[in-house]
């Protein structure tokens, strides 16, 4: 499912290298030193309590964030100095969900598939994969439910072909139906190279589905080891 | 489409069940009102007098005093049916739609009154506007109705909507007293009170004040005849909405019985 | 996607999101417009006085209005994070800064022409054909002053808290050369107080100079604004 | 945990009734036909996938929403003419968290427990529970992750001392002891008599909470039944 | 607990909110400075005009400035929710109009005195002694009048979408008529344009019709306004 990659992506397999990273949100240092090296084709699942820093180390793993202390390097590219190059290969789902809401869901999507490139084919099929096609599709964000909403920022990134996902509890607000489509795209997307990081509370749901666990506490990362 | 249906009980008696928005009454007080217009012209035009000082311009008058009459007959409806809206326990909605076909109008005589006006101004003072207190005020009037318009329009509930506006509608009439009494307080260079002035004596040309009067009949009919047949349009709006949802709810049940 | 593709994309999208929520119709205008009644009325209802800073009065109120203007556009994007989530997405921020501009620079253009619609019938003031040329020239070139300023500080406050109320103090200073610029220029074209017709081109170059100088400058400075 | 209850609100011992309910957000009816009774004590969980209606049914029950048709009763009061005595005795949990960001955790919780009389007793017992007392007492609300502002809105709701609390997916976002923590003060409140309403779509955890299952299809309620 | 109270716990609320943010302080007070420099601009700075239509100015700054606080004090209530979480508690619509209108007051009043000094200095107004006593009373009653007026159109905008544009619309026009009279009013307190003292009283009470009809309206209109 994501693109092809260019040539110097592929040199190693190694998508997430950080190396005691130090970040800090105002004066709060939310990451005090995370160590973690993640291959293509992963799928992690952080874990950990409130205010732990997941949101915070998959912030940094998009480039939203600068590294204080530490050395972070992501597809192969310093996060640091080469953020311009990392940035179209990845996709993040935050705790917002980055819709307009005076467009419809088509819009909303095909708007954001627009401005990565991806096809019009690519764009009904994510939207028809997360279940927002049909009549919902000409909905405007503003009158959706709140598990609607979500749906529409994951077809919107779905379509995206990322290589890497980071995904700030997706599971929330979906529904079961939602919830079993949502992690059958991202093994299927797993499948065909792309490494995903996910921070959820629902360990349930998300142990069965992560190939790796890392524990986050108190903003440092701690590897638990392979799950499955 | 328009026919009616008995559950909707808040609709039906307005429209009571004819397909057009007249009636019986309506038709009488369009024939007047056509009759009344038409005898405005003759005076207005051809009978009544040119003044002395303005000319022939000065029958500019028979529009724009009753329009402005008229468009504070309209804000003062608008103000006392969405008080009964609001102060009675039954909510009637209907009082609701009276407010606001009256308000629309009122905003439509204002605009009468203000191209007029200027046009006037244009001929008597040679500028289209002055910023004399009168005119100022006016053009505030029309802005804050026009508020009163976006806030009808907010959406939501026809219950909410006629809450909302019912107190701007309530708030905004306090400013007809201030336009009217702005030629006092401010010294204006605006025609002051000469019709309806407080000492009662009314200096003014007898063809001209009768002519004047026939324009204030006869855009008093033509104000009630667009209220009349407002309203009605209103509370079919209103009942299509609500016959809206009846297909949306069936809509909406079918949904849950797909699964 | 090349960046002025991009640019393109945001433009429509953001003139998109105003035709479905109307805003700019229903209460952008009639509030520029209240703003025109009330200078008069500050200005003591004087007509001699009132025509004569008629030019300056509609670029006053152009500039509130340029206020009321930003602060939505980006409201829009900040709201649900989207501006976050472009930055992910790796869109160029040139591209960001353009599309929003020229979606600013379409926006104003209208309202202008409204505005000295407006001062003409209010103020008494008279355009005459002869400056005709004069007056699009220095419309145009003062609105992409404006849109310019207005983006780059919209970008700049969208992030923090109390944008609300950061953005006029930054663009208002920054827009009086404008103002002061726009209004001598449009005083030619009109012929207001006897000024010479020659006289606004001066003015027209040194608004184009602002213009480009914050167009370039906003373009280019706009990513480092936006990021972290 | 509920307050005393005054002679009226004991009078019977349902606490909602809903014949037939009809809600509508702009001309969409998210509630098209809702009946369903809920007795004191009931710990009640509305089940059903995206844009159901729960939320829509949710906010109804705490007066937000105008009835379009049928009765609704709620303390066994009228739901529209007697919106006034219903209200002081309902707590609702939305999916926003109603929190201030520019105040502290503690200056919250203090404000809206005041608001209802709360004692101050009562707002430190309710933020030691749900594990924001301490140090992120004094953290403005802006500075909180996700989770913690969860924890911080429950923390409100908990001190109010509600007799209906009615809670939109309170588990999204908390963490496992946030979660356990949850689940045992509800159990607690519901034994001394008050009576909650859950949405959720985490069915694991919240069918062994609940008594009784509620399903929301389409705008409409079908019971499934005692839980225990 | 009585409405008054409630009202003084809302209007302490928003005057730490402004604390905390310094949103006043840092942002709202150099805008309307701005604003009255720019004036003199706009005014060719001519010195002998700008005397004269100091207080004019001064209130038309204000008003502006009356804008963007009420703006601010709803979005601080419409950003999490916390106006719908005040309905649901059963907070007395009438105490949530005094407690945000007082807080207004306050804030508009230190304003105020500021563009007043300000006045002073740019302009070369004159303040006399003998008029003191009125100055002070006009400020205080055409206060109390802007927000009532603020607080009624804040709020009634507040649940609204593009309520940042429908905001000025409605007050605008509504305060007029106080801009007017305060400015009749302070003219005669400063003797500006040889305006007699005790014309100045009769503006004072024209404003405190003002200010109690809105007031009075205000509160007892605040309910249905906000409610549903
Ligand atoms: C845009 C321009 C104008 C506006 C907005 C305007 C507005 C008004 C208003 C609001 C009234 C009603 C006053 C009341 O009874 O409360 C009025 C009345 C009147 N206007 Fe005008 N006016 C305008 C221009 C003119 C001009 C140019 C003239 C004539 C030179 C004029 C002559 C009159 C007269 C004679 C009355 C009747 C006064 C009375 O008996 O009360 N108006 N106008
Ligand atoms: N403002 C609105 N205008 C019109 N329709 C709306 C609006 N808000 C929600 N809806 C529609 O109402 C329906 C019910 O929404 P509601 O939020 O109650 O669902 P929900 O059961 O809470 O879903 P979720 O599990 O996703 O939170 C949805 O189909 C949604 O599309
Ligand atoms: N803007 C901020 N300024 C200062 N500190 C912050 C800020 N935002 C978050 N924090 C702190 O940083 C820490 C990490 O926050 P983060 O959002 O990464 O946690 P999280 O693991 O995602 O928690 P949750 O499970 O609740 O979402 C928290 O302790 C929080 O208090
Ligand atoms: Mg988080
Ligand atoms: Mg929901």
């Amino acid at each position: 499912m994501p693109r092809p990659v260019d040539a110097n992506d592929v040199a190693s397999d190694v998508v997430i290298e950080l190396r005691e990273v130090v970040a800090t949100l105002g004066q709060f240092p939310a990451l005090s030193g995370a160590t973690m090296q993640v291959d293509r084709g992963d799928i992690v699942l952080l874990r950990g309590s409130n205010g732990a820093g997941k949101t915070t180390l998959l912030r940094l793993c998009a480039g939203l964030l600068p590294v204080a202390r530490g050395t972070a390097s992501v597809l192969g590219h310093d996060l640091v100095t080469e953020r311009d190059l990392v940035r179209p290969h990845v996709g993040l789902l935050g705790h917002q969900n980055g819709l307009y809401s005076d467009l419809t869901v088509a819009e909303n999507v095909r708007f954001w598939a627009a401005t990565v490139g991806a096809s019009s084919d690519e764009v009904d099929a994510a939207m028809e994969r997360m279940g927002v096609a049909g009549r919902l599709a000409g909905v405007a964000v503003a009158k959706l439910s709140a598990g609607q909403k979500r749906r529409t920022a994951l077809a919107a990134l779905v379509a995206r072909r990322a290589q890497l996902w980071l995904l700030d509890e997706p599971h929330a607000g979906l529904d079961q139906l939602g919830r079993e489509e949502l992690d059958s795209t991202l093994r299927q997307a797993a499948a065909s190279g792309a490494t995903i990081l996910v921070a959820s509370h629902e360990l349930d749901r998300a142990e069965s589905l992560a190939t790796r666990t890392i524990d986050v506490i108190a903003g440092q990362t701690h590897d638990a080891g392979e799950s499955k | 489409m328009t026919t009616t249906d008995p559950d909707n009980t808040s609709t039906t008696s307005v429209v009571g069940g004819s397909r057009s928005t007249g009636t019986k009454a309506t038709r009488v007080i369009g024939v007047a009102m056509v009759v009344a217009m038409g005898w405005l012209v003759l005076f207005g035009l051809v009978l009544s007098p040119a003044d002395v000082n303005q000319g022939e311009s000065v029958r500019l008058l028979y529009i724009h005093v009753p329009t402005i009459w008229i468009a504070y007959l309209s804000f003062v409806v608008t103000a006392v049916s969405s008080g009964i809206y609001l102060f009675t326990k039954k909510h009637s909605l209907g009082w609701d739609r009276l407010a606001g076909a009256s308000g629309e109008f009122g905003v439509a005589f204002v605009a009468l009154t203000l191209l007029v006006g200027s046009m006037w101004g244009r001929l008597t003072w040679g500028v289209f506007w002055q910023w004399d207190a009168r005119l100022t005020t006016t053009a505030l009037l029309f802005v804050t109705y026009i508020g009163y318009l976006a806030v009808r329009r907010l959406g939501g509930s026809h219950h909410q909507r006629a809450k909302r506006s019912a107190v701007v509608g309530l708030l905004a009439v306090l400013l007809i007293p201030l336009v009217h009494w702005s030629v006092v307080i401010w010294r204006s260079l605006h025609q002051t009170a000469s019709v309806l002035d407080t000492d009662g004596d009314i200096d003014m040309d007898g063809t001209m004040l009768f002519t004047l009067f026939v324009g204030v009949v006869a855009f008093t009919l033509l104000y009630i005849w667009l209220v009349l047949h407002r309203t009605r349009a209103m509370a079919m709006e209103d009942m299509l909405e609500d016959r809206g949802l009846d297909i949306a709810l069936a809509e909406r049940r079918a949904e849950g019985v797909a699964r | 996607m090349s960046a002025l593709k991009v640019a393109w994309l945001i433009a429509k999208k953001d003139l998109q999101v105003e035709r479905r929520s109307r805003i700019i119709t229903n209460q952008v205008v009639p509030f520029a417009g209240v703003t025109m009644v009330i200078f008069g009325f500050a200005l003591d209802a004087n007509t001699d006085v009132l025509a004569l800073v008629a030019p300056g009065l509609v670029w006053l109120a152009t500039m509130f209005s340029l206020l009321l203007l930003v602060q939505r556009t980006f409201s829009v994007e900040a709201d649900d994070g989207a501006l976050d989530a472009m930055r992910v997405a790796g869109v160029d921020a040139r591209a960001i800064f353009l599309g929003k501009a020229f979606g600013l620079v379409i926006q104003l253009l209208a309202l202008e022409v409204l505005l000295l619609f407006a001062a003409v019938v209010l103020y008494g003031e008279t355009i005459r054909l002869s400056g005709a040329v004069l007056l699009v020239t220095t419309m145009i070139s003062a609105t992409c002053g404006l849109a310019a300023v207005g983006t780059l500080y919209g970008g700049l406050a969208a992030g923090s808290k109390g944008r609300e109320t950061l953005l006029p103090l930054l663009t208002l200073p920054a827009v009086a050369p404008v103002l002061i610029g726009a209004t001598r220029a449009v005083e030619s074209a009109l012929g207001t107080g006897a000024a010479e017709l020659s006289d606004g081109w001066q003015w027209v170059s040194l608004l184009t100079v602002f213009a480009v100088a914050f167009g370039v400058g906003g373009a280019l400075a706009f990513g480092p604004l936006i990021d972290e």
